[in-house]
């Protein structure tokens, strides 16, 4: 089992969970995170001084998948994050062991 | 006793207005509240609320007799006729016709005391221990507050406070007394406490516009009490000390935006509520005593100029870290000489002309004499109270109890639990 | 020059009042701000605090005088007599013994004008570009508020404004100038700019639904100043129209509710809110001229037809973003109908008889005539300012501004750093 | 029909009052709402707009009649003249010279009706069927408070209320039919709904904090309409009533951080909003026969029994989650005993003297008697009332519902979206 | 040494953390998440528009164990995290290379 | 690939980021959680009611690197975020599969 984890625009957020579900996935954790990255963040003025807000607001999504989808989820999920500006966002993928479903104890591909 | 007569509608008024200026501190909390981080905002808002705690026991103790009681002689302090409201229960003040109840005028004069100090919070935001604070606010009211409102406010037919009694400057509302005042106070103590960590370092952004808005609407709203209500009646001089106060307030709103606009790029909205409680500022002084022209010129200017102070700050490293100095100082002093400039008797024929009206300077220079005064007397003596309580039971707290907050230090709670 | 003699407890009202309808657009800036998505909040409340700003000086500058000065025959508008206020310090305005300063009078409407306009900005949320709204306020006051004010509420004994002088319809605190205006301005404001981003699709939820219940009760407050205000004496009529407002404001939050109740499952905080605003729109107009329980039919059916009203958006697919045009537009209309149908003089003997009253339906058809022609009037003028803005400056920001957030993209600023 | 001839200062001032206590509700839902956790922040607010809704139908039909109306005979309730404010309109009430509309006065006893009964929803915080609350409204205030009132509030020539009329106990604001009423009640309602899920285990932490102060603040304000407007009239007894409000404020503020700097080693933010609370509740019986230094030991004395009490329910185990029987019904014992100490015929010739000033300990025995029998008589009355509720339509959502929160259960919304 | 995520109620945090410490782990990190999965959000309606908020709160555990402990520790969070009903969510076990704490540069399982 | 997680007090993101910045790190995901350690929360008091805040607030970063800079850059972590006291905090490295750069689909190395 793998754990896809993608940092995305949040504005995408709502169209990657469609896509994802059109995919068969139906389970998703999502996280409010703050960006550093190419994409610099804004600048805002408050009684003359000048603030600079350096990160960009972007939702972390992690989904837990079988070995064998995630080349495909990770396709899913480069069509419907993709906005062709900077800041997309990146994807990662890392191996996971154990899965477990805590209501039913569950284990392995059948918990996901 | 029998009560003896008293205009109703005077009364009505007044005790209106009283309870506006009473609400002027709460609003100044959120308006506070809302400018500093999160992990001092409830120290904060407390500041102002011990403000209203303290200063009201500390007024009807003594601080009313030393402010209003008959003068001791050279128009400098009251006496000790009025300790704990003795002799004001069912008497009157006021001219003929036009007598309120004692009680209403020592309760209106109470808010007024209470938000001056409260205002002082403001240069010492995030770093200010609280108890200090609390021993402050009564040294304060008593040496400088009662002494400088009896200059200003206490006419007792020539023999009262030196300022309205024997100079003849004039001040409606507060110029000196609370402007003025808070501004000079709030600079020597900006300057005894020293720089928040991270002053010029760190993004300090304001950490709930919203809250500073509606605290800048219901100080808005208060301030007519304020104003209209300095005028003791409810009649034609409350109503142009009323819209005066509307249209400077609002022009300051919009010109301290026009600035920004022009430096920065963008109006914002911290700049309105700013540029309004600036042009507030700059109207209470003359709001009894210009016409509403006067005012909207007095508004324009008190917006930009304030605008403009509010960053000498970061240029001269003193961190008077909500810009009362800015504000309060500054809005002041534009009001104070706005009178001496466009004061006319066509607005109050009890007024005087200024400068521009008459082309005769003599009302412009008893202004800058009182407002000058008041700033050197405020600073002075603010500065040495505050050394000295620096100096015993110490006024500032340590950097680490700064860096957590003084909401978790000083009040073992936190603002938001969302 | 002396001054005219005054009632002082007619001007300690007045006065009072004006203060209070001032507060109205601090409130409705909260009301309205915790409507919108946080990204636009500041923005929000910034179109309030602009109308205050620059709607002061349209006001004194020329607005009061279009609005009140002698009419110029047809009962159209007034001429340029108090342009700058000029002749307005120390004259007196009001019927023989309540007298009140001209200038409490200029103060005390200017604040409904001050309102109305900001009323609009709710049609146009999240969209409108700041610099325009600035512009749009100043021609709006000048071409569609003032005259409307000056038909509904210029009296001059026969020769003034053609709704309350000609025609006889009955207005007594602006369901025409104020609400039915704002209504109708609104649907052509949101028709011009256009649909958000997202309208119909995505969900725009409130951000802070207890700003709006604060919002909501604060206006509620300042209402009393508003309707009862209206009376410009502190008496019997006053004090039926506050009931008045009291009954109709609490009946429609009730009725709104019910309502929800029943087609949604769930009463909701935000129909409390919706629905007390409806009501004391719906009572706006009818409050001196009816009776309590005329009052309270009125706040029913009032809350129930806002309520109907406000999805009818959807439906016809323009985004009235915060509902103007179901609240104001449609409760201005229920209360204006309401006269024709419940006016008793009873409540005020120098009001009339409705329909269920008299039998006579004479009132009711003046009253219909006054709401349309308003309407219309308000629309089609409003209409083409908006167009002419949107064409020469632009009125509407770009989509990806838009998508961003007007805070950041038009005032360089966060609502919140929690 | 012609007016009678009014008092116009007294009719403003009486107006005013009402505006300010009116908005004393909606501050209350603010003050409760912080106070609360986020997942029921607008059910506890909505319970507070239910009673202005519910409250005001259920006043003009017949609340009015059943308090105010002349007595019929025991001096316990008022007959049904007034039902649907028959027999209002255009007549007056009050003393001769200082006459008001009788309708300005059912509006200003309006707001106490409302105020009162949604000081009870803080008992019953986080818990309770917003259905069966706006049941209990109707009934509470039809069984409990229209007779408290009458008793207390109906003076009648002596064939009036019996606590004012016979008795002669002096409660000059509401400390029997406001506090005490509202205490015991409150104790009654969390006993009969029981406890919350998590009480004395989980931190039920305040949400928001800023919203407790801010409500504080708009409550101090608004009860300066309450106390001094219940002079009914703008003289000296409005003057001393306010500032004795002020004092007692500010006064029971200080007391209550002091006292829990000694107990806990921090002055906290929600006990000086709390303490403020306190001081204002003991002196709303008091504020009109007591001095000024009276006033300021009544706050004193108010800030620390009320700081005391709140403890009490973790060690009692009943769930008054918003201590409104810490905060009222001790704050209105305090009030009302302190009357019968320190009252004084210095502060109002038609008062009385108390125990200390005197040495005749008979008004505090009337004062006594009144308090223990509001307090008996609401406490079964109410007990009975929700009772029944409890065992017909059910007063208490599901665990399930509690755990989830009753904004999304009971109102289908979120307080915030940020 | 393994990366143990847990994905469970917000409400249960309390118990489960409890729990954790009394099988010895003090250490936790824990962030507030949007969960979307089986267990379905639920509607508001504002003004008559009914909104769906299609995620539940939910509160994501991060604890750092040692190889031997995983077993053992998935147990007890299973245990306590488990109420039965549907969006009890998720456990997942991740190889983690190396740890170390900062204040010391400690590594590996001492610094866990 | 490696992820490079830390858990550091808030106060010290500034400086942890300069430090990266300088190290040549330019992407960095940040999430604001709740910690739990050695380090205690604080107490609050309520009318009297004391109320344990157990948790302290931390910082989580999240850094993809390529292998061969894991040491370096935990390193610089653990300098720039050091104050020598107790809740300094934990970094954690683990091993990830692959790395998509969203907007250009590119993968491994060049993606990061
Ligand atoms: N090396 C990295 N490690 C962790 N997160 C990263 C890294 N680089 C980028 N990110 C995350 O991806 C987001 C988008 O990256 P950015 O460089 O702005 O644009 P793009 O992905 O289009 O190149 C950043 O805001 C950050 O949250
Ligand atoms: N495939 C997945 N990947 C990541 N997180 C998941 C996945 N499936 C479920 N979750 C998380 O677990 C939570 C509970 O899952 P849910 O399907 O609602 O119930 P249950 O775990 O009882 O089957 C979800 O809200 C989500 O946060
Ligand atoms: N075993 C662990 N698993 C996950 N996170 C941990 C673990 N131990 C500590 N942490 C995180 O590191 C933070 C700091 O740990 P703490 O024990 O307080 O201090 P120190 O790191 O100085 O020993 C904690 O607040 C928690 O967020």
């Amino acid at each position: 089992m793998k754990l896809i984890t993608a940092v995305v625009k949040p504005q995408r957020v709502h169209a990657i969970k469609d896509a994802l579900h059109e995919a068969g996935i139906s389970g998703i954790t999502v996280t409010q995170v703050d960006g550093f990255g190419r994409q610099k963040g804004h600048t805002e003025v408050y009684r003359g001084a000048s603030v600079t807000v350096d990160f960009v607001a972007k939702s972390k999504l992690e989904i837990l998948v079988s070995d064998g989808d995630v080349k495909r989820i990770t396709d899913v999920i480069v069509a419907s994050a993709n906005t062709g500006s900077i800041g997309d966002g990146k994807i990662w993928v890392t191996a996971v062991e154990e899965v477990i479903r805590v209501r039913t104890s569950e284990r392995g591909d059948a918990a996901i | 006793m029998t009560n003896l007569p008293i205009n109703g509608a005077d009364t009505a008024w007044v005790l209106a207005s009283a309870a506006l200026v009473l609400l002027m501190t709460p609003a100044l909390s959120l308006f506070y509240g809302g400018l500093v981080r999160t992990k001092s905002t409830l120290n904060m808002m407390m500041m102002s609320f011990a403000a209203i705690g303290v200063g009201t026991i500390v007024w009807i103790l003594w601080g009313y007799s030393l402010a209003f009681a008959p003068d001791t002689g050279q128009g400098l302090i009251g006496d000790l006729t009025h300790v704990g409201l003795n002799g004001t229960l069912n008497t009157v003040v006021g001219a003929q016709g036009s007598e309120i109840p004692t009680l209403a005028f020592v309760m209106f004069q109470m808010t007024f005391a209470i938000i001056t100090v409260a205002l002082l919070s403001g240069a010492i935001a995030d770093r200010a221990k609280f108890g200090a604070w609390v021993v402050f606010i009564v040294v304060w009211l008593t040496l400088i507050y009662a002494p400088v409102a009896h200059w200003a406010f206490a006419a007792q037919g020539g023999s009262g406070g030196w300022i309205i009694d024997k100079l003849g400057a004039l001040d409606f509302a507060g110029g000196t007394v609370v402007e003025i005042n808070s501004g000079a106070a709030a600079l020597a103590l900006a300057i005894v406490l020293g720089r928040r960590e991270g002053f010029k370092r760190d993004a300090m952004r304001p950490h709930n516009i919203p809250f500073i808005l509606l605290g800048a609407g219901l100080l808005w709203f208060g301030w007519f009490g304020f104003n209209a209500g300095s005028a003791l009646a409810a009649g034609h001089l409350a109503s142009v000390a009323m819209i005066n106060t509307q249209i400077a307030t609002a022009a300051a709103a919009m010109s301290w935006i026009a600035y920004e606009r022009v430096r920065n790029g963008k109006p914002t909205t911290l700049g309105v509520a700013s540029g309004a409680i600036a042009g507030a500022v700059a109207i209470t002084p003359s709001c009894g005593f210009v016409t509403p022209l006067g005012a909207l010129v007095i508004g324009l200017v008190g917006g930009v100029a304030s605008a403009y102070a509010v960053s000498l700050k970061y240029r001269w490293n003193y961190d008077d870290s909500l810009d009362v100095v800015g504000i309060h100082g500054v809005g002041g002093f534009v009001g104070m000489i706005g009178i001496g400039l466009l004061a006319s008797k066509a607005a109050n024929s009890a007024g005087g002309d200024g400068l521009f009206i008459s082309g005769n300077p003599d009302l412009l220079f008893k202004q800058v004499i009182a407002a000058t005064t008041v700033a050197a007397f405020s600073f002075i003596g603010t500065w040495i109270i505050a050394t000295v309580i620096s100096r015993t039971i110490g006024f500032r707290v340590s950097r680490d109890q700064e860096m957590t907050g003084l909401d978790t230090v000083e009040h073992a709670e936190s603002a938001y639990d969302l």
